[in-house]
């Protein structure tokens, strides 16, 4: 269970990333977050596991303030929340594997991990991630002799890599084509299914919400705008997430030229 | 291309903060240089100038080959010099890693106070002079080669220390963000995505520090060590230009194939 | 190596070395000499021959570190000149056994006489056509020296003045130059009046500038200074300090190793000495100490 | 996830170790090697490490006094400093540029300049005053030239190194538009290297105002004569002193080039 | 006119990027590149303005080879095809407007530019550009704080702001929402409409594709596997690019785990 109580964000220049969000997602939702690009769904999501501290209010993990954690529960809290990053996160001089298994570290002692000495397990967990996405293959290539999506796609395989028990998605399908999206995405619903995990998405792209969601949160300019379940966010709801903000931009005279 | 309507675009935030500082900051260096160039005395050329560049220079182009065999000759002086510096460096490249990150500011934490105190550390160790250090270690286990190793060891902390804590703090974030999510220690975020980032600038400083200590005569000089410290100041100070030109030359040669060596690894690394 | 020896000849115990199992000797080759080289080997060989015992000889191009490395007792004999021997020895880290023997300068040329001394002489120079003829006349003017530490470099030259009723710092404007080379080429530059060395430093920089000895004349000479020393630790038995003496004696009597420390140091042979030799370098000390 | 098993896709063999391994097999003999060489020996250092306190005993308590005696050549010292470090960063410039593998591709430029550079390194500051006195005479002109020179060293070769580490995409994205050589770097490499530059000259200066044995050795004055004549009457508490205060111009400098480059960075 | 003749890329590594490829796109063309993530797109574009050298073949621009160009000519050949790129390519430490700027720089004097002395046209021409991507108010922001879809868009802004003939787009709306997608695509039609500007996309979009492309052509694994216009493209073919690949996939073994 997450919940975000009166939370908000101002970032050091100022601009305000998230506004009074009150929010409770419980165990297993599939849930996907929508909005403007620049909405705050990045903030969002990484307010969840501290990536970014919040100005004010709380955000509570299965009833413990990650806010407040320190240390070790800190980062035992952290190890059962997968994150796939936007912009991928990537060490680019390690290579593909390397990067993947990044994701169990805090599974494993200190000096196990800093020479790389992980059980066979952990190897095979790491590829059978890679293999998930298609690129088991490049297991040994550097992660910059990757392209876009093939980057993507390491990113995603650090987060099932980790099993954790909520996984935070950031555009996880952003450089993907449509069959390996489709996958992803499946594989995302699978885990989520059947071993109950927490997943919170944030996607640009309607259909794939509505198919995969179980709920839905339509954000703009920080401020939670819509949350309700699939069915309920109509078409009409949609434009209204997007929508409001166009109006106005309309109103301040932009836009005219691209119609 | 329609017209722009003017409020749209942000005015460019504290503009006016920011061309008073650079004023400022402009204002300050004028000064300093003023007061820099108030002392300098005329310029000029003298007389005699030419002649004895002549003679140096001559004399550097007419190296003294007698002087490259022998026990206490050039080759063996560059190879004491090398096993010297290839020691030093390395016990400093091992020292420093821990400084380096412990100098680094972090972001993530308000933490001056620590970071204030390695960078003062780092700081205290480099204007140490280089003769103290060499007479410390001296009176600890005798004039020679070993308190070369250590005087060299313990003085070149202090500059690469302030280099690898530059560069981690020059890092992209985002990997280091991504351990951080997985719930690693410290340790391990440094070690999976610190490290990777940063190791081809530790290498490459590490071996221009290792160049710069082979080429550092002057504290092998002073301790005794052999090498090709003594020679050299001595053939400065007597003026025997084949002297100083064979040493040179063989330093050069010798730092070249360090260069090329370092270059090989760099590409690799990088 | 000197690993197995400087592991147990250390220590804060001070001993008696009826056991002294290896000599260390650490010299810095004076600027004085005809030829300047960093060679340890030759006075090992010697050394070794004559003592029976291992030694080892290194070089240094600093006087303070041979001092502290004998105050710590890692250097059992250092070749010191004599104000740094004054130093060292009201430290208590060094007595003086010998003192090395040269042939002396010869004024007009700066070639070496025929006469064996146990010591040297700085010179003031100053250019040819100068007007300065005295030490009296450098009263006001600029005047090259060497660190305040030089025996020929700054030292005698100050008490040379002194007896002619200058004070070297408020009376004239020295400058302090690095080797006694610079002192001479500053004069031939004009950029000072005067400079101090040791005699005849003028055959350092014939090489570069032949007419040396034409463009510049000496208009005075000091006291002697007494030639390098060579002392030993103040704790080493007086046995040892007798065969360390007898030793460096025989090499100068020696054809075959004076022959070596002639072409390596200079040197043309040793001969006893004892402290108060230097008294004279502690009179000079108060012009040096400001 | 119960996917411990094997993947059942073939995925490729790791590539061979070797490389590693003889690297650090290389490393290794190396140091081996120098150890021998060096006569080097822990058990020196450990049985005789009360020795080493020893010195710093007697520097305590610095001599106080003698600050007021060394604040006019520590003023010198950063004099000569300033102007030889401007020198040498504005000379570098062109070094760096032309050294930088990523910003001139042609091998027959880059590698000459590089050595050129080697060479301008491994010249001894003794020699470097030496022909500096002879042209200029004593003072602090030859000490500027030196430092320039000895600037130059340091600053191009650091910074070049760190043009070629930078993020190519927006060398690229330069590239794509058409921009010529100048324009290209003004846009893609001096953002991303500028903040490198800077801390290397301010390093520079730094190592220049302790670099004063150079000036030493020109008649330029300088706290570097301070160190030897008082090293050279074992006057420690004044070489104390002297540490101290070199220390507070160096912390000085390093507190601004911090906050420059945060400035910057 | 673009012109590739029996085109080759093969990666220092050893992959191979691109395969014998023979194409030709007119004038005032609106291509669209799909294919599977890692099938060469990318490679395909940056060869165009030879930002990857090709190992084998020859790509004409206009019938002059760029393969063969240097200097000033190869610069002005550059500074006409303008390029999005999939990675962004900002300077982050430059703020936005700079970053606009930079695309101008090929039309000014060295002095000038290195100065930052832009005629105030081309400062109108980047803020307007920034307009039409919605950003405007962000024009004196460093890049490194704007959310990844706005910093996809600083990058669009730059290469508009470039006035160049051909406009090679490597997944221009990736991270963006569909409002910003819609304008951003529209935009990209227009000026290709209206000023005859020949537009190479990549896209993992099929529906967008379908919408604004007037030819698609197909990659897979570094070959040509479908070219022909939009019509062409129907369902069936789109499979044809993307299932070939899944089917030999699934005969491997992989992707069972997805359904
Ligand atoms: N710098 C590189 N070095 C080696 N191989 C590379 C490099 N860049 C790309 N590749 C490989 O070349 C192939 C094609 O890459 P490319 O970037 O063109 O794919 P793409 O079609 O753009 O994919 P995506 O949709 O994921 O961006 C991939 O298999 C990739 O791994
Ligand atoms: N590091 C930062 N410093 C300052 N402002 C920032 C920073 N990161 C993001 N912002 C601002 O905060 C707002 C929300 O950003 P966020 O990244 O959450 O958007 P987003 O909804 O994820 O957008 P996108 O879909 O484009 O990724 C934006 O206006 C952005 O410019
Ligand atoms: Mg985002
Ligand atoms: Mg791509």
């Amino acid at each position: 269970m997450i919940e975000f109580r009166n939370v908000s964000k101002t970032y050091p220049n100022g601009v305000k990333g998230l506004k009074n969000i009150n929010l409770t997602i419980e165990k297993g939702e599939f849930i996907v977050i929508v909005g403007l690009s620049g909405a705050g769904k990045s903030t969002l999501l990484r307010s969840i596991n501290r990536l970014h501290e919040i100005s004010e209010g709380e955000i509570m993990i299965d009833n413990a303030s990650i806010t407040a954690a320190k240390g070790k529960n800190l980062r035992m809290i952290r190890r059962d929340i997968g994150m796939i990053f936007q912009s991928f996160n990537l060490v680019k001089r390690s290579s593909v594997l390397r990067n993947v298994l990044s994701g169990r570290v805090a599974y494993h002692s200190t000096l196990r991990t800093i020479f790389g000495l992980f059980p066979k397990q952990d190897v095979n967990l790491a590829l059978n991630a890679l293999d998930r996405v298609n690129i088991a293959d490049k297991a040994y290539t550097r992660s910059d002799q990757l392209s876009g999506g093939q980057q993507q796609r390491v990113s995603i395989a650090r987060a099932l890599a980790q099993e954790a028990k909520i996984i935070l998605a950031d555009e996880p399908v952003a450089s993907l084509d449509p069959l390996t999206t489709k996958q992803v995405m499946d594989d995302l619903k699978k885990i989520n299914q059947e071993l109950g995990i927490t997943t919170v998405v944030n996607l640009h792209f309607i259909d794939i919400a509505r198919q995969y969601a179980t709920r839905i949160i339509g954000l703009n300019a920080g401020e939670v705008v819509f949350d309700g379940p699939v069915e309920e966010a109509t078409d009409e709801k949609f434009r209204e997430i997007y929508g409001q903000q166009l109006e106005e931009e309309q109103k301040r005279g932009i836009g005219a030229g691209a119609e | 291309m329609s017209q722009l309507s003017t409020q749209t675009v942000a005015k460019p935030t504290g503009r006016g903060k920011r061309m008073f500082n650079r004023v400022l900051i402009l204002v300050i260096l004028a000064a300093i240089y003023i007061w820099a160039f108030a002392g300098v005395e005329t310029f000029e050329i003298k007389e005699t100038a030419g002649q004895i560049s002549k003679a140096i220079l001559n004399g550097i182009i007419q190296p003294d080959w007698d002087f490259v065999p022998g026990a206490e000759g050039l080759i063996y002086g560059l190879i004491d010099t090398l096993a010297i510096s290839i020691l030093g460096t390395f016990i400093s490249a091992v020292l420093t890693i821990p400084f380096g990150f412990w100098a680094a500011t972090r972001r993530d934490k308000s933490g001056f106070f620590v970071t204030g105190i390695g960078r003062f550390v780092l700081s205290f160790i480099r204007v140490f002079p280089e003769v103290v250090l060499a007479i410390i270690f001296i009176k600890a286990v005798g004039p020679g080669s070993f308190a070369g190793v250590l005087a060299l060891g313990l003085h070149s902390i202090g500059m690469l220390g302030k280099l690898f804590a530059e560069e981690v703090e020059a890092i992209d974030h985002g990997p280091k963000e991504a351990l951080i999510a997985t719930g690693a220690n410290r340790l391990q975020v440094l070690v999976y995505s610190v490290l990777p980032q940063v190791l081809p600038g530790f290498i490459s400083y590490t071996l221009y520090r290792f160049e710069l200590n082979v080429r550092g005569a002057s504290i092998l000089g002073i301790i005794g060590a052999g090498g090709i410290g003594a020679p050299l100041i001595f053939a400065l100070q007597s003026r025997n230009w084949p002297r100083v030109g064979v040493i040179l030359l063989g330093i050069i040669l010798l730092v070249s194939l360090i260069d090329l060596i370092s270059g090989y690894f760099r590409k690799k690394i990088v | 190596g000197s690993d197995d020896s400087s592991a147990e000849g250390s220590g804060s115990d001070s001993k008696n070395n009826e056991d002294l199992k290896e000599l260390r000797v650490q010299f810095v080759p004076s600027q004085n000499a005809e030829t300047l080289e960093a060679k340890a080997e030759p006075l090992e060989g010697l050394l070794k021959e004559e003592l029976g015992i291992p030694v080892d000889v290194s070089v240094s191009t600093n006087y303070n570190t041979i001092v502290e490395a004998m105050a710590s007792d890692q250097v059992d004999v250092g070749f010191l000149p004599p104000t740094a021997y004054a130093l060292a020895h009201d430290k208590g880290a060094a007595d003086v056994i010998l003192q090395s023997q040269r042939y002396g300068v010869n004024p007009e040329d700066g070639s070496p006489t025929d006469e064996l001394v146990d010591f040297y002489l700085a010179q003031f120079v100053v250019k040819k056509d100068s007007d300065i003829e005295s030490l009296e006349d450098l009263k006001g003017k600029s005047i090259a020296v060497q660190d305040v530490t030089s025996s020929a470099g700054y030292v005698w030259p100050a008490g040379a003045l002194d007896d002619a009723g200058l004070d070297i710092q408020s009376d004239l404007t020295p400058t302090i130059v690095k080797g006694h080379d610079a002192g001479i080429v500053s004069v031939l530059n004009g950029d000072t009046d005067a400079a101090v060395t040791f005699q005849d430093a003028r055959n350092v920089v014939k090489g570069d500038y032949p007419s040396v000895f034409e463009d510049t004349k000496v208009i005075a000479t000091t006291e002697k200074i007494p030639n390098d020393t060579i002392a030993v630790t103040p704790d080493m038995s007086d046995e040892w300090k007798e065969k360390i003496t007898d030793a460096f004696i025989n090499i100068g009597k020696d054809p075959e190793g004076l022959e070596i420390i002639r072409e390596v140091y200079s040197h043309e042979g040793y001969v006893e000495s004892e402290d108060s030799n230097f008294d004279i370098v502690r009179d000079y000390q108060k012009f040096a100490e400001q | 996830m119960s996917q411990s098993q094997t993947p059942k896709k073939t995925v490729p063999r790791p590539p061979s170790k070797l490389k590693h391994y003889l690297t650090a097999a290389i490393i290794l003999i190396l140091l081996v090697l120098s150890y021998q060489r060096t006569g080097s020996s822990i058990m020196d250092l450990f049985n005789n490490r009360d020795q080493m306190g020893s010195l710093i005993v007697d520097m305590f308590p610095p001599d106080w006094a003698y600050f007021k005696d060394i604040i006019e050549p520590m003023l010198e010292t950063i004099r000569m400093a300033v102007i030889g470090t401007t020198f040498g960063a504005i000379i570098s410039i062109p070094v760096i540029l032309l050294c930088a593998n990523n910003v001139n591709r042609i091998p027959w430029i880059s590698y000459p300049a590089r050595f050129v550079l080697n060479l301008i390194r491994t010249i001894p500051e003794l020699l470097l005053a030496a022909i500096f006195v002879a042209i200029f005479g004593l003072g602090m002109i030859p000490g500027i030239f030196a430092l320039t020179i000895f600037s130059v060293g340091i600053i191009a070769k650091l910074t070049y190194e760190s043009v070629e580490g930078i993020d190519k995409g927006p060398l690229e994205a330069m590239t794509a538009v058409g921009a010529n050589k100048f324009q290209w770097i003004a846009f893609s490499i001096i953002p991303q290297a500028a903040a490198y530059f800077v801390s290397y000259v301010l390093y520079t200066f730094e190592v220049n105002i302790r670099a004063a044995a150079i000036l030493g050795l020109v008649g330029a004055g300088g706290i570097g004569l301070y160190y030897d004549s008082n090293l050279g009457f074992f006057n420690y508490p004044r070489v104390n002193t002297l540490i101290i205060a070199t220390l507070v111009v160096v912390l000085i400098i390093d507190f601004v080039s911090n906050k420059l480059r945060e400035k910057l960075l």
